[in-house]
C-alpha cells in the first residue's frame, strides 16, 4: 500500500497543493490569485520532478489499478508543461478583466490530477474517475466567465455532450465488464487475446472508444468542440486545447494498446475512419471561420486526426510518434493561443475575429511572425517543428503497411493548410487593420518567444531527446 | 416465479416511467417520473442481489440527485406553460436511429450467452458468506483507495464549482461583519461635544 | 427464469431512452439532464447485473462510484444552468445556439 | 586563312552592331564593307586554287569543341573543298558587294550600323553553313542566316508589313528546319554520327535498309532524305513553304540581292549538292526532290508573269530558279545544280541591285505601273539590267562543231540543267524537262516585261504616291523622310488628280557606291558561264574539280553534249518566243495585257494572288492555331483544368464548408445526434464485421 | 569533411541564411547592400567551389555527413548535375537583388530576407544527400515564394499565391508517403545508397506515380501547369526569375536524382505518360502562348512548353536526352529568367504588362531591344545560344526512343517561334505612336549589366556548352548505367536490307556505327 501510494505523489503532491490555495482562496480572496498561480506552478514542477519514473522508481500499484512507467511520465510532465504554461497565460488575461479569482488555479490543479489518473489508469475504473474529474473540471473552467452569456452556453453545451460521452464510455465499460470479467487493462487483453472478439466485446471497445474519441475531439465526437473553444474564456481554451487533449490521446493510446491490443484489427478501422474524418473536416470546416478561437478549433481536430493516425499504426513507432506529436502540438497550439491573447484593440477588450489581424506584419512584425511560424508549424510545412511529428505519424503508418493510409491522410493536410494560409495573408497581405493594443505582460512574450524557437527549424536540435523518451515511453506500452 | 414477476413488474414500470420522463411536457413531472423509475431500478438491483448499491440508488439519487433536480426547476423561474412542446424535426430519423441502436444491442449482449466468460479473473470474487456491504467495504478502503480518494476529488471539484459558478455577492445585502462588531468601540460610534446653547448640532 | 439477459435488455432500453431523451428535446434543458440520468442508471444495472452473474465486487464498487461521480456531475450541471438561466433567461433547447457554424 | 574568312564578318558585325552607337555610321560601314572585301579578297584564291587543282580534296579546320554527348560529338570546324570553295566566292563576292552599294542605297537611313552589322553577322553564318563539317554547325549556319534574314527582313520595324513578313520568313523557314532536325536527328540515329564526310561514307551502306518511323516501317535513306529535303524547301523556298520568299520584299533591296537571291536561299540547293550521296541512294527521295523542283519552277513562273511590285517580280524569278536547281539536283546534275546556283547569284544579285537602284531613283516606289522610260534617265541602271535579263533568260550561241559558242551566264547553266534532265531518261527527268522548257518560256517572258515596263514606254511614275510624296517634301523644303515608315496607305483622290506623266520629278542616276557593284556583276552576268562552265559541269574538268566534293556523275555530263539538237535549240527558241510576247503585250500594244486580264480574270487572280497559298495558309493553319490557343486557353485551361482541378477542388471544399457549418448548427440536439450517429455508424459496422 | 577542409556547402548555406535574419533588423538601404553582398558572396564561393569541383574525381563532392538524430543526418553533398544547378542558383540570385533594387518600394528588408531565406533553400535542394532532408529543403521553399507573390506581387496576388502553395504541395506530400516508404523499405535515407537500391518493380509504379505528383507539378507539367501562369504574372519580377529559373528546375532535378534512377522500371513503364504529357504540353501550351495578352503570361506558358522540352529528353533514356534536358535546365533558367526581367525592366516603367500597350521599344530603348532580342531568340532555340543546344540534345534523346515524340515535340521549335517573335514584334517592333511608352528611357546601368551578365552567360552556354557538359558527363553516365536495364528501347530499329543495291556496293561497305537502334 505504501509503495502504492508513492507510485501516486504527483498526483498527492497536486493534490495537496491544490488544498493549500484552496485555503488560500478561502482566506484571502482574489488578492492573491497572482501569488496562487505561481504556487500553482510551482506544485507543477514539483510533481513533475517527482513523478516515480523520472525518480527512477516506476511500478504498477493497487493491484493495477494505477500505472506509474515511462509512458505515464512522458505523459504526466507533457502535461504539467501545457497546464502551467496554460496556467501562467491565464493570470494577466483575467486580471485585464478583473475576474480572476483563486478557485482557477485550485481547479486546474485538480484537472491535472484527474489527467494524471488517466494516463496512469490500469483499470476503467482508474479510467473513468480520472475522466470524470478532469470533465467536472473542464465543465466549470469553460463556464468560468460566468457573466459572459457565450461563456456559460460553452459550459453547457461543454456539459451535456460530456456527459452524454461519459454515459456512452461507461456503456461501453460495462459491456467489456460483463463479457471479459474483469476491468483490468491486462484481464481484457488477455480475455481478448483468448478466442477472438465477441460481438459484445467489440460493442464495449466501440462504445470506450467513442467516449474517449470525444475527449481528444475527433470526428464525429467532435461537435463540442467549435462552439466550446468559441464560448470559452480564451486562456481556458488554450488548457482545453492543450493539456486536456494530450491526457486524453495518451489515454486512448494506452486503453487501446494495453487494454485492447488483441483487438487492433478491430479497432483499428475505426481509428482511421475517425483520423481521416478528422483531418478533412478539420480542414474543410475550418475555411470561412471568421472567429480565431472557432478556426483553432478546428485546427485540433485537424490535428488530432494526425495524431490518430500514428494511433492507427498501432505500433511502437506509431504510439512514439503520438506522443512526439503531442508534445509539438502543444507547443504550437499554446503559441498560437498566447498570440490570439494578446489580440486586443484599443480600449483593451478582447478581439477573436480573423479579420482583426489585418496587416499585423506592419502594426505588430514580432507578434505575427510568431503566429505565422505557429500557423506555417500546425500546416505541417517544413522545415518548421510541426512538419517533424506528422512526418513520424505518416512514417509509422507507412512502416505498419498502411501506406494508403499515410497517404491519404497526407494529402488531407493539404486542405488543412489552406485555412492556415489564410491567417498569414490576412497578416501579411492585408492592409493593416487597426492596430492592437501594446501588451505589457513580458512572461507571455517570453513564452511566445520561447515557442516560436521550439517551432522554428532550431527544435529539430530536441529531436534526439524528445525521441528518445518518446520512444521509451511508447515501449512501456509493448 | 414470485422473482419472475416482480422482475417484470420493476422493468415494466422503470422504462414507462423513463419514457414519461422524457415524454412529459411538464419538467417537475419529469422528475417525478424520474425518482419512480430510480425506485424501480432499485428494485431490480435488489433482485440481483446488491443491497447496498439499491439502497445506495435511492439514497443518493432519490433523496440528492433529484431532490436537486425537483430544486432548480422550482428555483429557475421558468414559464413552463410558454415551452413549445413537442418533439423536434429530428424525430422519425431519431426514432429509427434508437431502435436501430436498440436492436445492435440487444444482439450484442445475446453474445454473453454464447460467450464463454472467464470467470477466474474476478478481482473480488464475491462470497455469499459475506455481507455485501462488508464485501463492497473491504475492498473499498484497499484496493480501491485511491479511486476512493479520486472520488472525493470528483466532489470536492463538484462543490468547488458549484461555488464558483452560482455564488454571487449580491448588491443591496448587509451581511454580519461580525469582527468588525466585536472591533467596535464607543468611540468609533459615539462623539462628545460642548454645544453652546442656541445653536444646531452639527452633523 | 429471469437471465442476465433481461436485465442488459432492460438497461439497454434505458440506455436507448436516455439517448433518444437528448437528441429529441427541445424544451428544456432540465430534461436532458434527467436523460442523461437515465443513461448512467442504465450503465449501473448493467454493472450490478454483470456483477451478480460473474459473482464479481468490482461492477457494484464500479456503479457505486458512477452512482458518486453522477451526483457531482447533477450538481455542477445544474450550476452551469443557473448561470446560463441568470445570462439568457431561457433553458429552451432551441435558444442555446449563440455559436454556430 | 578560312578562320579569318569566316570570322571577319563576325568581328565586324559584333563592332559595328554593339558598338555603332559609339563609333558612328561611316566608321562601322567601314569596318563591315573592308572586313567583307577582305574575306572576298581572301576566298578567291582558295577558289582559284581548287581550280587549278591545288587543294585536292580540301580539309578541314578544326576550331573549338561544341558538342560532346555520348557518341555525339560536334565540333566548330571549317571544312572547305571545292563546293564550299563555290560558296565562298560566291558569297563574300556578292556579299562585299552589296556591302558597298548599300552606301548608297542606305544613305539617308538612320540606322546604318545596325543595317551593316546585319549584313555582316548574315555573311557569317552563311559562311558557317558552307564550311559546316558536320550537319549541326549547318544547321547553326541555317537557323543564323534564318535570323540574319528576320532582321533585315524586318529591318523597317515600323512598317507592320515589314514585321509581318519578317515573322513569316521565320516561322516558314522554321517548318523547314522541323524537317531538317528531324532529319539530323534520324541521321545520328542511323549512322551513329553528324559528320558529314563518315555520313556520306556509310550512306551507300543504308541502301534499302528500313527502320521504324512514326509508326511505320520506311526505307531509311529515303526518309532522312525527304526529312533534309524539307529543310532545304524551307531555306529555298520551295512549293508549298515558298510564301515567305516574296514577302521578304519587305526588306532593303540589297538585303533581297544578298540574301533572297544570292545566297541564303541557295543552300536549300547547297545541302542537297553536299550530302548528294546521301540522295544518291534513294531514287524515290531524288524523285521528289525533282518533282519539288520543277513545281517551283513552273509556278513561280506563271506568278512572276502578273505581279507588279518589281521587286516581286525578281523574287518570283528567284523561286523560279531555285525550282531548276533543285530539279537539276533531282535529275543528278548537282554540278548543274551548283553551277546555276553560281551564275544565277551573280545575274540575279545584278538584277535586284539594279532594281534597286531604280527605286532609289524612283523614292521607293516599287510598282512597275508607275515606272516607264526610265531608259533615258538612268542609263547606267537599264544597261545593268539589261545584261542581268540576258543572263537569267540564257541568251547565248550554242557550240556547233568547232565553233566555241558564246553566251550569257545563264546561257550555260540553265541549259544544261535543262539538258541532263532531258537526258536523266527518267520519267520525271522527262517530266522536268518539260516543265524548265515552259519556265523557261516564262522566265523570258516576265524577265522583258520587266524591262519594257521599267525602261520603255512613256513615264508613269507621277501617278505614283511615293513620287508625289517626294514632290511634296521637296515643295515644302522638308528634310527627306527617312526611308522607313512611309504611309503605304494609297491616298487614291490624290493620284487621280495629277495627270500621267512625270508630275516633274526627275529620277536620277545612283551614286557610284551603288554603280560599281552593278558594273561587276554585270560583267560576273555576262563572263561567268563562259569562264567557269568548264570546272563545273565538264564531265573531266568537273570530276577534277569537285573531287567528291558532291556526287559528280561524269557520265551524265558527258551525256549533255550528245543531247538531240532540238533539246539544246528549245531553250533558246522558247526565250525568243518570251521575247516576243513581251514585246507585243508591253511595247507595240500596250491594251493586251488588260485584254488579257479582261478575257481571263480567273487565270489572271489564279496567278495575282500566288496561287491563293497565302489565304490557304491563313484558313489552314494560322487561324486555327490562334483559334486552339484561345480554346485551350479559355476552355482548356481555364475552363477544364482550373475549373475541375484547383477551383473545382476550392469549390468541393467550400461547398463541403456549407455542410459542416450547417451540420455546426449550435443545436444541442443536433450535437447530439451526430455523435449517435457515429456511434450507431461504428456500432453497425461491428454488426456486420 | 571534403577535399577543402572546410564545409563549403553548409558555408554556402549558412551565409544566406544568417544575412536573411540580420536583414529583417536593418534599414531598407542596409538590407539591399546586405542582401546583394551576401549573394555576392555565395556566387564567388559557388564560383570558387565549380573551380574546386574535381570533374572525372569521385561522384559525390564536398560531402559533409553529421549525422543529427536517429536516422536523420545532415548530409550533404553534390555530384555534377547539382552543381550545375547550385551555380545557376547562385547566379541568378545578385541578379534578382538587383532586379528589385527599386522596383521593392514597402517592407524591404523583408523581401530581402525572403529571397535570402529562398537562396539557402535552393541551395540546400541541390545539395541534400539525405532525403528528408531533401524534403524539408524541397518544402520549405513554398513559405518564402508564397510569401514574395503575396505580399510584393501584384493585383491578383493572393489567388495566385494559394494556388501556387496548394498545388505544389498537394504534390509535394504524396512524394513524402513514397520517400517514407522507400526508407523504411531501404533502412536508410542516405539519397546516395538509395540510388543503390533496387526496389521491387511492383512498387516503383507507385512510388514513381508519387514522385511525379510532386516533380510534375513543380516542373509544371501538362495539366498540372495552371499555377505558374497565375504565379508569374502576379510575382514581383524577381519572384518570376527565381520561380522561372529555379523553382521549375527542382521538378526535373527530382526527376534525374529520384524518379530515373531509383525507379528505372517504372519509368519505362510510364514513359508514355511522360512523353504523351510532354507532347501535349509542347503543342497546347505554345498555341496557348500564342494568343497572351499578358507579357508574363505568354513567357509562363511558354516555360511549360520548355521544360517539357526536359521530360522528354529524361525520359528518352539515352545519353544525349539527358544531357540536353539538363542543358534545356540551365539555359532555360537563364533565359526564362532574363526575359522575366526585361518584362520587368518595361513593367517598372509603365506598370502594365500588356503587350498591346508597348510598341516600337526599339527607338527609344534601343540596348534594351537587343537584349531581348537575344533572349528571344535563345527562348526559341537558335544555334549559338544555350537553348539550341539543349533543345537540340533532348528531341535528339527523344527521337532515338521514339520518333512520334520527337516528331511531335520538335514542332515546338515552330510554335516556340511564332509566339516569341509575335511578342518580340509587338513590343519591340512597330510605330512608336504611344507617347508614354516613347517617353521611357533605356536601361540603365544596373539593368544593362544584370542583362549582360546573362546574355553573356547564354552565348557561352550556345558556343561552349562543354564547360557546362564536362562537369555532368560522368554523373549521367552514373544515371545511365544504373536505367540501362529498363530502357524500353526506340521505336526506329533498324533492318539492313538482305541484298544491299549493286550502286552502294562500289563504295567502300562502311558499316555504319550505330545501326542498333535507340540506346
Amino acid at each position: 500500500m505504501g509503495e502504492s501510494l508513492f507510485f501516486t505523489l504527483p498526483e498527492i503532491v497536486l493534490t495537496l497543493g491544490s488544498l493549500f490555495l484552496l485555503m488560500l482562496a478561502a482566506f484571502m480572496g482574489d488578492r492573491v490569485s497572482r501569488l496562487a498561480t505561481w504556487l500553482a506552478v510551482g506544485f507543477f514542477v514539483i510533481a513533475a520532478l517527482v513523478t516515480p519514473e523520472i525518480i527512477g522508481r516506476g511500478g504498477v500499484g493497487f493491484d493495477g489499478l494505477y500505472i506509474a512507467d515511462s509512458f505515464a511520465a512522458f505523459s504526466k510532465i507533457l502535461i504539467y508543461i501545457a497546464a502551467a504554461a496554460a496556467l501562467v497565460a491565464a493570470t494577466s488575461w483575467f486580471a485585464r478583466d478583473g475576474t480572476f479569482r483563486t478557485e482557477y488555479p485550485v481547479l486546474i490543479l485538480l484537472s491535472a490530477v484527474g489527467m494524471g489518473m488517466m494516463v496512469s489508469a490500469g483499470d476503467l475504473l482508474t479510467l473513468y474517475v480520472g475522466l470524470e474529474l478532469l470533465s467536472l473540471s473542464s465543465y466549470v473552467l469553460a463556464s468560468f466567465q460566468r457573466r459572459d452569456v457565450r461563456s456559460a452556453e460553452a459550459g453547457l453545451k461543454y456539459f451535456v455532450l460530456g456527459a452524454l460521452a461519459s454515459g456512452i464510455l461507461l456503456y461501453g465499460i460495462s459491456l467489456l465488464y460483463g463479457f471479459t470479467g474483469s476491468t483490468l487493462f491486462g484481464q481484457i487483453n488477455l480475455a481478448l487475446g483468448r478466442d477472438g472478439v465477441s460481438t459484445g466485446e467489440l460493442f464495449g471497445i466501440v462504445f470506450v472508444l467513442a467516449g474517449i474519441a470525444f475527449k481528444v475531439s475527433a470526428v464525429p465526437f467532435h461537435m463540442w468542440t467549435p462552439d466550446v473553444y468559441e464560448g470559452a474564456p480564451t486562456p481556458v481554451t488554450a488548457y482545453f486545447a492543450s493539456a486536456p487533449k494530450v491526457a486524453a490521446m495518451c489515454l486512448m493510446a494506452r486503453v487501446a494498446i494495453e487494454g485492447m491490443g488483441p483487438a487492433t484489427f478491430e479497432w483499428r478501422q475505426i481509428v482511421i475512419f475517425s483520423a481521416l474524418a478528422s483531418t478533412i473536416l478539420g480542414g474543410v470546416a475550418a475555411i470561412n471561420q471568421r472567429n480565431i478561437k472557432r478556426l483553432l478549433a478546428y485546427s485540433s481536430i485537424n490535428n488530432v486526426g494526425f495524431a490518430l493516425i500514428g494511433l492507427a499504426a498501432a505500433t511502437r513507432e506509431g504510439i512514439a510518434s503520438v506522443l512526439f506529436y503531442m508534445a509539438v502540438y502543444v507547443v504550437m497550439t499554446i503559441g498560437s493561443f498566447l498570440c490570439v491573447l494578446r489580440m486586443r484593440d484599443e480600449t483593451g477588450r478582447p478581439v477573436e475575429t480573423i479579420a482583426s489581424l489585418s496587416g499585423l506584419s506592419r502594426t505588430r512584425p514580432g507578434l505575427a511572425a510568431a503566429l505565422a511560424m505557429f500557423m506555417f508549424s500546425l500546416a505541417g510545412i517544413p522545415p518548421l517543428f510541426g512538419f517533424w511529428p506528422k512526418f513520424l505519424v505518416f512514417n509509422a503508418a507507412v512502416e505498419a503497411d498502411l501506406t494508403w493510409l499515410a497517404a491519404v491522410g497526407i494529402a488531407t493536410s493539404v486542405i488543412g493548410a489552406y485555412y492556415y494560409l489564410k491567417i498569414i495573408k490576412t497578416m501579411y497581405f492585408d492592409e493593416p487593420a487597426p492596430a492592437f493594443e501594446p501588451s505589457r505582460d513580458r512572461i507571455e512574450g517570453v513564452l511566445i518567444v520561447l515557442a516560436a524557437l521550439f517551432i522554428s527549424p532550431l527544435g529539430y536540435f530536441s529531436i534526439p531527446y524528445i525521441d528518445a523518451a518518446a520512444q521509451n515511453a511508447a515501449g512501456a506500452l509493448f | 416465479m414470485i422473482q419472475a414477476a416482480a422482475f417484470y413488474l420493476f422493468a415494466t414500470i422503470v422504462i414507462a416511467s423513463g419514457v414519461m420522463t422524457i415524454a412529459s411536457r411538464n419538467p417537475v413531472h419529469s422528475v417525478l417520473w424520474l425518482i419512480l423509475a430510480f425506485f424501480n431500478a432499485a428494485g431490480l438491483m435488489l433482485l440481483l442481489g446488491a443491497e447496498f448499491i439499491a439502497m445506495l440508488l435511492v439514497i443518493v439519487y432519490v433523496g440528492a440527485v433529484a431532490v436537486l433536480f425537483l430544486f432548480v426547476v422550482m428555483m429557475l423561474d421558468v414559464d413552463f406553460a410558454e415551452m413549445r412542446a413537442g418533439f423536434a424535426k429530428y424525430l422519425p430519423f431519431g426514432t429509427l436511429l434508437a431502435i436501430v441502436l436498440l436492436a445492435e444491442i440487444v444482439f450484442a449482449i445475446a453474445a454473453w450467452n454464447a460467450g464463454s466468460i472467464a470467470t477466474g479473473v474476478r478481482a473480488a470474487p464475491t462470497n455469499a458468506a459475506v455481507p455485501n456491504i462488508e464485501a463492497l467495504g473491504t475492498v473499498l478502503y484497499t484496493r480501491y483507495l485511491y479511486i476512493f480518494e479520486g472520488a472525493g476529488l470528483v466532489l470536492l471539484v463538484a462543490m468547488i464549482g458549484a461555488i464558483v459558478l452560482t455564488q454571487r455577492t449580491r448588491s443591496g445585502v448587509r451581511p454580519q461583519n461580525v469582527s468588525a462588531q466585536v472591533r467596535r468601540r464607543p468611540e468609533d460610534a459615539t462623539r462628545n461635544v460642548n454645544q453652546p446653547v442656541g445653536q444646531g448640532v452639527e452633523l | 427464469m429471469i437471465g442476465l439477459g433481461h436485465y442488459l435488455v432492460v438497461a439497454a432500453i434505458l440506455f436507448v431512452l436516455g439517448v433518444f431523451g437528448i437528441f429529441l428535446n427541445r424544451k428544456n434543458i432540465i430534461v436532458i439532464l434527467m436523460a442523461i440520468e437515465l443513461i448512467l442508471l442504465a450503465v449501473n444495472i448493467n454493472l450490478v447485473a454483470f456483477s451478480a452473474y460473474l459473482g464479481d465486487m468490482v461492477g457494484q464498487i464500479f456503479a457505486m462510484f458512477v452512482l458518486t461521480v453522477a451526483a457531482g456531475e447533477a450538481a455542477i450541471g445544474l450550476a452551469i444552468l443557473v448561470i446560463y438561466f441568470r445570462g439568457r433567461g431561457s433553458i429552451a433547447v432551441d435558444d442555446i445556439n449563440q455559436m454556430k457554424g | 586563312m578560312i578562320q579569318l574568312i569566316v570570322f571577319l564578318p563576325l568581328l565586324a558585325a559584333l563592332v559595328a552592331g554593339l558598338g555603332g552607337r559609339a563609333i558612328g555610321s561611316l566608321a562601322s560601314k567601314l569596318i563591315t564593307t573592308a572586313a567583307l572585301f577582305a574575306s572576298c579578297a581572301l576566298s578567291w584564291p582558295i577558289f582559284l586554287g581548287f581550280m587549278s587543282g591545288n587543294y585536292a580534296g580540301g580539309w578541314v579546320e578544326p576550331v573549338l569543341a561544341w558538342i560532346h554527348s555520348g557518341d555525339l560529338r560536334v565540333d566548330w570546324s571549317l571544312r572547305v573543298d571545292a563546293l564550299t570553295a563555290v560558296m565562298l566566292v560566291v558569297i563574300t563576292t556578292v556579299s562585299a558587294l552589296v556591302h558597298l552599294y548599300s552606301w548608297g542605297y542606305m544613305e539617308e537611313d538612320p540606322d546604318q550600323p545596325r543595317f551593316f552589322a546585319y549584313l555582316s553577322l548574315f555573311t557569317f553564318a552563311m559562311l558557317m553553313l558552307v564550311t559546316a563539317n558536320n550537319l549541326v554547325q549547318m544547321f547553326f549556319g541555317w537557323e543564323g542566316v534564318g535570323l540574319a534574314s528576320y532582321l533585315l527582313i524586318g529591318f523597317w520595324y515600323h512598317k507592320p508589313s515589314a514585321n509581318a513578313a519578317a515573322i513569316k520568313a521565320f516561322v516558314v523557314n522554321r517548318v523547314g528546319d522541323f524537317g531538317f532536325s528531324l532529319g539530323i536527328f534520324g541521321t545520328f540515329l542511323v549512322f551513329g554520327t553528324v559528320s558529314i564526310p563518315e555520313i556520306l561514307a556509310a550512306a551507300p551502306g543504308m541502301a534499302g535498309a528500313t527502320f521504324g518511323f512514326l509508326g511505320m516501317r520506311v526505307d531509311v535513306m529515303t526518309t532522312l532524305c525527304l526529312l533534309l529535303f524539307v529543310g532545304a524547301m524551307g531555306k529555298s523556298a520551295q512549293l508549298g513553304l515558298h510564301t515567305w520568299l516574296p514577302d521578304a520584299m519587305e526588306g532593303p533591296t540589297p538585303v533581297s540581292a544578298l540574301i533572297h537571291a544570292a545566297t541564303m536561299v541557295t543552300a536549300g540547293v547547297f545541302m542537297v549538292c553536299r550530302l548528294s550521296p546521301m540522295f544518291e541512294v534513294s531514287p524515290t527521295a531524288l524523285t521528289v526532290v525533282t518533282v519539288v523542283g520543277a513545281a517551283t519552277a513552273l509556278f513561280a513562273a506563271t506568278v512572276g508573269t502578273v505581279q507588279n511590285d518589281i521587286k516581286r517580280v525578281i523574287a518570283y524569278s528567284t523561286c523560279s530558279q531555285l525550282g531548276y536547281m533543285f530539279f537539276a539536283a533531282g535529275v543528278g546534275a548537282y554540278s548543274a545544280a551548283m553551277f546555276h546556283l553560281f551564275t544565277h547569284a551573280f545575274f540575279k544579285a545584278l538584277l535586284f541591285l539594279g532594281a534597286g537602284s531604280v527605286i532609289h531613283a524612283m523614292h521607293h516606289e516599287q510598282d512597275m505601273r508607275f515606272y516607264g522610260g526610265l531608259r533615258k534617265e538612268i542609263p547606267l541602271t537599264f544597261w545593268a539590267m539589261l545584261a542581268g535579263t540576258l543572263a537569267i533568260t540564257g541568251v547565248g550561241i550554242i557550240q556547233v562543231g568547232g565553233f566555241a559558242g558564246f553566251g550569257f551566264a545563264g546561257f550555260y547553266s540553265k541549259d544544261a540543267i535543262i539538258e541532263s534532265a532531258f537526258m536523266s531518261g527518267t520519267t520525271t527527268g522527262g517530266f522536268a524537262f518539260a516543265v524548265g522548257i515552259f519556265a523557261a518560256l516564262l522566265t523570258s517572258f516576265y524577265s522583258w516585261r520587266l524591262i519594257f515596263l521599267t525602261f520603255f514606254g512613256k513615264p508613269r511614275w507621277a501617278a505614283s504616291e511615293h513620287i508625289q510624296h517626294a514632290l511634296h517634301a521637296h515643295d515644302h523644303n522638308d528634310p527627306i523622310a527617312e526611308n522607313a515608315g512611309h504611309d503605304t496607305r494609297p491616298h487614291e483622290e490624290h493620284a487621280r488628280e495629277v495627270p500621267t506623266g512625270t508630275g516633274g520629278y526627275h529620277p536620277h542616276e545612283s551614286p557610284w557606291t551603288m554603280l560599281v557593284p552593278l558594273g561587276v556583276l554585270a560583267i560576273g552576268a555576262i563572263f561567268a558561264g563562259l569562264l567557269f562552265h568548264g570546272p563545273f559541269i565538264d564531265a573531266h574538268e568537273g570530276a577534277e574539280f569537285w573531287r567528291g566534293s558532291l556526287a559528280f556523275d561524269e557520265h551524265l555530263m558527258e551525256e549533255i553534249h550528245h543531247a538531240p539538237l532540238w533539246v539544246k535549240l528549245a531553250p533558246a527558241f522558247v526565250m525568243i518566243v518570251g521575247f516576243l510576247i513581251a514585246l507585243q503585250a508591253y511595247i507595240r500594244n500596250t491594251t493586251i495585257p488588260a485584254r488579257f486580264v479582261g478575257q481571263f480574270g480567273i487565270l489572271h487572280a489564279f496567278l495575282f494572288n500566288k496561287w491563293y497559298f497565302d489565304q490557304l495558309y491563313r484558313y489552314l493553319f494560322i487561324i486555327p492555331a490562334f483559334g486552339f490557343g484561345r480554346i485551350f486557353w479559355k476552355v482548356g485551361d481555364e475552363g477544364t483544368i482550373d475549373r475541375f482541378g484547383p477551383n473545382g477542388a476550392a469549390a468541393l471544399v467550400a461547398g463541403g464548408n456549407k455542410l459542416t457549418a450547417r451540420l455546426q448548427s449550435g443545436y444541442l440536439y443536433t450535437y447530439a445526434l451526430v455523435m449517435l450517429l457515429g456511434l450507431a455508424a461504428a456500432a453497425t459496422w461491428a454488426m456486420a464485421r | 569533411m571534403n577535399a577543402l577542409g572546410f564545409p563549403i556547402l553548409s558555408l554556402m548555406l549558412l551565409v544566406p541564411l544568417v544575412a536573411a535574419g540580420v536583414c529583417l533588423f536593418v534599414s531598407n538601404n542596409t538590407a539591399r547592400w546586405l542582401a546583394l553582398g551576401a549573394t555576392l558572396v555565395d556566387l564567388a564561393l559557388g564560383i570558387f567551389l565549380w573551380g574546386a569541383y574535381d570533374i572525372g574525381g569521385p561522384q559525390w563532392q564536398f560531402v559533409e555527413n553529421a549525422p543529427l538524430f536517429g536516422r536523420f543526418s545532415w548530409a550533404l553533398g553534390i555530384d555534377g548535375i547539382a552543381l550545375m544547378l547550385i551555380m545557376l542558383s547562385v547566379f541568378l540570385m545578385p541578379i534578382c537583388i538587383a532586379a528589385s533594387w527599386s522596383s521593392i518600394e514597402h517592407r524591404i528588408p523583408e523581401y530581402m530576407a525572403a529571397f535570402l531565406l529562398m537562396e539557402t533553400l535552393m541551395i540546400g535542394v541541390f545539395a541534400a544527400q539525405d532525403i528528408f532532408l531533401f524534403y524539408i529543403f524541397f518544402e520549405a521553399g513554398l513559405i518564402p515564394m508564397y510569401l514574395i507573390i503575396g505580399i510584393w506581387g501584384g493585383a491578383e496576388r493572393i489567388y495566385a499565391s494559394y494556388k501556387f502553395f496548394l498545388y505544389t504541395l498537394l504534390g509535394s506530400v504524396l512524394m513524402l508517403v513514397a520517400m517514407l516508404w522507400m526508407v523504411n523499405f531501404a533502412g536508410t535515407t542516405s539519397i546516395p545508397v538509395l540510388l543503390q537500391t533496387d526496389f521491387p518493380p511492383e512498387a516503383q509504379t507507385l512510388l514513381w506515380l508519387a514522385f511525379f505528383a510532386s516533380f510534375a507539378v513543380k516542373l509544371p507539367m501538362w495539366p498540372v501547369h495552371t499555377w505558374l501562369p497565375d504565379a508569374h504574372v502576379q510575382a514581383p519580377t524577381a519572384g518570376s526569375v527565381i520561380l522561372a529559373g529555379v523553382l521549375l528546375k527542382l521538378g526535373g532535378y527530382g526527376f534525374i536524382r529520384f524518379s530515373l534512377p531509383m525507379f528505372p522500371e517504372a519509368s519505362a513503364e510510364l514513359f508514355w505518360l511522360v512523353m504523351g504529357l510532354s507532347m501535349v504540353a509542347i503543342v497546347y501550351t505554345s498555341l496557348v502562348a500564342l494568343v497572351q495578352r499578358d507579357m508574363k503570361k505568354l513567357i509562363a506558358y511558354s516555360s511549360v512548353a520548355h521544360m517539357a522540352f526536359v521530360t522528354i529528353g529524361l525520359f528518352a533514356f539515352n545519353r544525349q536526352g539527358i544531357e540536353g534536358a539538363l542543358i534545356v535546365m540551365l539555359s532555360h533558367g537563364l533565359v526564362s529568367g532574363a526575359l522575366f526581367l526585361c518584362v520587368g525592366v518595361i513593367y517598372d516603367r509603365l506598370h502594365t504588362r500588356e503587350i498591346d500597350r508597348y510598341g516600337g521599344l526599339s527607338d527609344n530603348m534601343p540596348a534594351y531591344a537587343v537584349l531581348f532580342l537575344l533572349f528571344t531568340m535563345a527562348s526559341v532555340g537558335l544555334p549559338g545560344t544555350g537553348g539550341f543546344v539543349g533543345e537540340f540534345l533532348s528531341l535528339l534523346g527523344a527521337y532515338r526512343a521514339n520518333s512520334w515524340v520527337a516528331f511531335v515535340a520538335t514542332t515546338g521549335i515552330i510554335l516556340g517561334a511564332a509566339y516569341m517573335l509575335y511578342l518580340y514584334w509587338r513590343v519591340a517592333y512597330g510605330k512608336l505612336d504611344k507617347p508614354d511608352v516613347a517617353a521611357m528611357p533605356d536601361l540603365n546601368k544596373r539593368e544593362l549589366a544584370m542583362l549582360t551578365f546573362i546574355a553573356a552567360v547564354v552565348l557561352w552556354m550556345g558556343v561552349y556548352p562543354e564547360s557546362f557538359l564536362a562537369p555532368m558527363r560522368n554523373d549521367v553516365g552514373t544515371l545511365l548505367a544504373r536505367i540501362e536495364r529498363a530502357n524500353p528501347g526506340g521505336d526506329a530499329r533498324i533492318a539492313m536490307s538482305a541484298s544491299p543495291k549493286p550502286a552502294a556496293v562500289e563504295h567502300d561497305g562502311n558499316v555504319p556505327k550505330a545501326a542498333e537502334g535507340g540506346h
